[in-house]
């Protein structure tokens, strides 16, 4: 860990210097959401002060100005994902709102009665509901791959759900419950061997490891930027260009038209065709600064130290009897999100007396809960690291934990 | 709001032992009520004759709060009449609301007081008072 | 103007001060977007450094932190419209975004095969666009208010195109292009006698002046934040509750949830039903400051102060020969936005020329392009004050406008 | 950018008093071309005989950037060779992108040199380029 000066990254992130009730704040809740560095909050504020306007819709200096910044945090986000052309990125306010978006726009569209709609078990219900809609609508099935014992996804079960009849394959790269991260390239691969497209939503994968669009062949990705130490309020949505160009509009307005008659209308150009209003600037402004920042850093990086983090939680939480791990207990193809179960305490009360001792994780069911049903877990606890958590923050995780027990009078 | 003050005996006692779940055998009036946000699941049974609740009890899952809660609410009820439960149920939610100005009142609810506090816990309040909303359900819908 | 310190006023702004190619910027492109004062900047950093959190879903500090922050700007935007419960207050991305939703859930539900959806002339094309395709959809009929040679609408022109058949009328309260304020109170009360729902654009008049939906009695009304000091990326949807009952979800995923099985999924209790996924809690937070800033200059003044400055630009203008304006050229209802044509010039020539002496105006439809063509002007000029704008400031453009005619060959 | 550079004599020439603006008796090929976003509209008219651009000449509305551009190139194209006139094409979109490496080439542009930088006004860029892009149109068409 030489190269990986956690004490120096964390100076950039004031959250994380504060006193929760007088105690040191041990944040583990990043895969709800993550803190921001100084960087990005002072891209923020140099926006607000230096460049802001209407993009798009100024000849003058301030208008050249935003139109730049955003267009060049849409090419810096075409970069990262390594996508074709930035008329693939379009922006949106989270990664909510891109699968909605595919929803309406593709699957209203492409999906007809009798065709199938396949998604896991595991996946958050933003990747579940709008699915169901159209499936309601359209007549057509929402079919669920299941997880084996070791709560991974066999490829047979791929093989097994996957037909000449599914229209769509829409799947989480990572789960944002149990830490699984999912073959996504070989279901791709199956995916379009069927004839379907399939939508990969990389709100867990994306801010933890490198995501190459091209080279897992994805049809689209989603994500948001506040998992990513960027603002909340902008997400992306990656698609491939010939297949947006199918699509029909989503939301409608400035910006997003060509020509506007009284009764009729004309698109713009992808990608704004696709972004109705006026855009999110700080919101990409932020974004971009946050990608800076994790290249700096470097995402190998990155994933190597929260891999390091993960084993060690894992090995800390297994030390303890009481303690049922709900995902992967070894680090293959699993990333760093833990959710666990500790006997006789419920997750809310873990999760209220830990937070006396400055613990912040997350109790529920994580936007899951068919999969918690699945688990037949009502609710679980997880904690979720990011590259600025320490083992020591373990550590204090751990030695709460153990208070907990005692807490609901329970002999330690 | 302390842990202390919390996580006391009694409301460990009841939420891990509690003499009040389970199913009663003659029950006439049974309500369900749930938290989505959190995945507490009660359901409150009731014998009622006339306008007097001679026995309750519950069933269901939730965290310490929400079981303890129930359970010392059951004691509380049990011989009421339906009128003076739903007066209980009026109490104990002003004073979670901190709206309860007559502390007089406060004494009625008894060992409920214990949740007099969790409105400095904004994540439990949902929790404390599931079971007083749920009973303010059934007895509504059995006038 | 003794109460009104503008200098003062202008402290606050930090992007005001700037140079613009070395010239003092003089930013008159309001309707399109505002600066933002410190104290909402300020609000955005400490929201980052001290409390963000996913909201909604963490009994933790922090989770309990943001919700509450959240929570109360919801009900500091209550308060500023005067809406009756903080659940007819909905947050989304922008005014486009608001009025989408409206016509997926409110209009795909409710409208039917002859009915009328009815709309001014003069409207924003987010106010246009999405009735297009709800009328498209149900083969129903986007019919126009126009607008009278004074640039304003007569109600007769109403009391014409509302029928019986009119389920939706969508107006703006204040015009982008003209300026003109629209009879909203007496629009809304003859669309109810006709049983039509009234929607209010607030975009360019929430900023500007108090509205009470009480008090208008409108169904619906929405805003942007950016347009009012706000950050970008947060905008408002108020609807009567009863009305929001009735309607279907819009984005479906976390945190508009009830319960959500594999097939089927309830829906979670106003307002969170029509917010999916990670709101943007920096954006209501920003948006919660903005509503205290302009609350503590107070409105009322901010109006008479932007009356005066609209009443001296009218006039200078107007002592320009070859300026023609287009909208109301008295005060009598109308906002401090003008558009306008210098003869012989083309309106983005006047901006690329004016923007080199620091003057920052908008040219081209303005979002409006049905209006252009009732108007048979292919682009105007546009300039729209807001409060921290001044007298100087209108001296400059004109002096720009007098430069305009020089470099174009025209004699002065 | 200087608004010197820009608001040349020879560009207020052409954008104001066009010899080239109007129609064309004989014209054999016309093609609109415009500019959602700010509004410009051209119809470009063309004589064509075989492979050569006999005549030329534009109706429609701009800005004085977009009508001169439509002018200067008019006059640049009368009498050459669709291969010709999309050479020009290509050679003057790449000066605006500040694509040319080969210097020399600027000369066969004559006075459409004059936009040379407008890519340094990125919102004025579309003006420019607008009536080249229709001629590529045009040409490609008509092959
Ligand atoms: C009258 C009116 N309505 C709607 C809008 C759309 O607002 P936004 O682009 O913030 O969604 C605008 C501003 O652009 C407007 O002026
Ligand atoms: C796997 C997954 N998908 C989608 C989402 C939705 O993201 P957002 O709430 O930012 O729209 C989340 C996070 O909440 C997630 O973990």
């Amino acid at each position: 860990m030489k190269s990986f000066d956690v004490d120096r990254i964390r100076e950039d992130f004031p959250t994380l210097s504060q006193l929760v009730r007088g105690k040191a704040l041990v944040y583990l809740d990043n895969a709800a959401t993550t803190h921001k560095p100084i960087q990005v909050i002072d891209s923020i504020r140099d926006y607000y002060n230096k460049s802001n306007a209407n993009p798009h819709r100024g000849a003058h200096h301030l208008g050249v100005l935003a139109t730049e910044m955003y267009e060049k945090a849409r090419d810096k986000v075409r970069e990262f994902i390594n996508a074709r052309s930035s008329k693939e990125v379009i922006f949106t306010k989270n990664a909510t709102e891109s699968l909605n978006l595919l929803a309406y726009s593709y699957g209203m569209k492409h999906v007809k009665k009798g065709d199938e709609i396949v998604i896991c078990i595991s996946e958050h219900h933003s990747n579940i509901v709008p699915w169901q809609k159209i499936a309601r609508l359209k007549d057509a099935e929402l079919k669920y791959l299941y997880l084996n014992d070791d709560y991974r996804l066999d490829m047979e079960e791929v093989y097994r759900k996957i037909t000449d009849r599914t229209k769509i394959v829409s799947i989480a790269q990572m789960s944002n419950v149990l830490g699984t991260v999912y073959p996504i390239k070989e279901i791709v691969k199956y995916g379009h061997s069927k004839g379907a497209i399939v939508i990969v939503d990389g709100a867990q994968s994306i801010p933890h490891m490198k995501v190459d669009v091209r080279d897992m062949d994805a049809d689209f990705l989603v994500f948001s930027g506040h998992k990513m130490l960027a603002p909340m309020g902008i997400g992306v949505l990656y698609g491939k260009e010939e297949i947006l160009e199918s699509m029909d509009p989503f939301l409608m307005g400035g910006d997003m038209i060509e020509y506007v008659e009284e009764q009729n209308t004309t698109f713009a150009e992808l990608p704004h065709r696709f972004e109705a209003g006026t855009p999110n600037v700080e919101g990409a402004v932020g974004l971009a600064a946050a990608i800076d920042y994790l290249n700096k850093i470097g995402l190998d990086k990155i994933n190597k130290y929260e891999e390091e983090l993960t084993a060690y939680a894992l090995e800390k939480l297994m030390g303890i009897p009481q303690v049922k791990i709900y995902g992967p207990k070894d680090l293959e193809d699993r990333g760093s999100v833990i959710s666990f179960e500790l006997e006789g305490c419920h997750p809310h009360d873990v999760s209220t007396i830990v937070d006396t001792y400055g613990v912040a994780l997350r109790a529920g069911h994580h936007c899951a809960q068919p999969l918690m049903k699945f688990l037949k877990a009502p609710a679980t606890s997880r904690v979720s690291f990011y590259f600025y958590n320490t083992k020591s923050e373990i550590d204090q995780l751990i030695d709460s934990l153990l208070k907990v027990r005692k807490w609901l009078g329970y002999g330690s | 709001m302390d842990l202390n003050q919390l996580y006391t005996e009694l409301i460990l006692e009841h939420s891990q032992n509690s003499e009040n779940k389970g199913h009663l055998d003659h029950a006439n009036c049974t309500e369900r009520g749930h938290n989505p946000s959190c995945g507490d699941d009660i359901t409150l049974e009731l014998v009622c004759r006339g306008d007097i609740i001679e026995d309750a009890s519950f069933t269901g899952s939730g965290c310490a709060i929400s079981q303890a809660s129930t359970s010392i609410m059951i004691d509380l009820i049990k011989g009421k009449s339906k009128e003076e439960a739903g007066e209980l149920v009026n109490t104990f939610l002003s004073m979670i609301k901190k709206e309860l100005n007559d502390y007089d009142k406060l004494e009625m609810l008894e060992d409920a007081v214990a949740f007099q506090n969790i409105g400095n816990m904004p994540a439990r309040v949902k929790c404390a008072t599931l079971a007083w909303h749920t009973l303010r359900e059934a007895i509504t819908k059995n006038q």
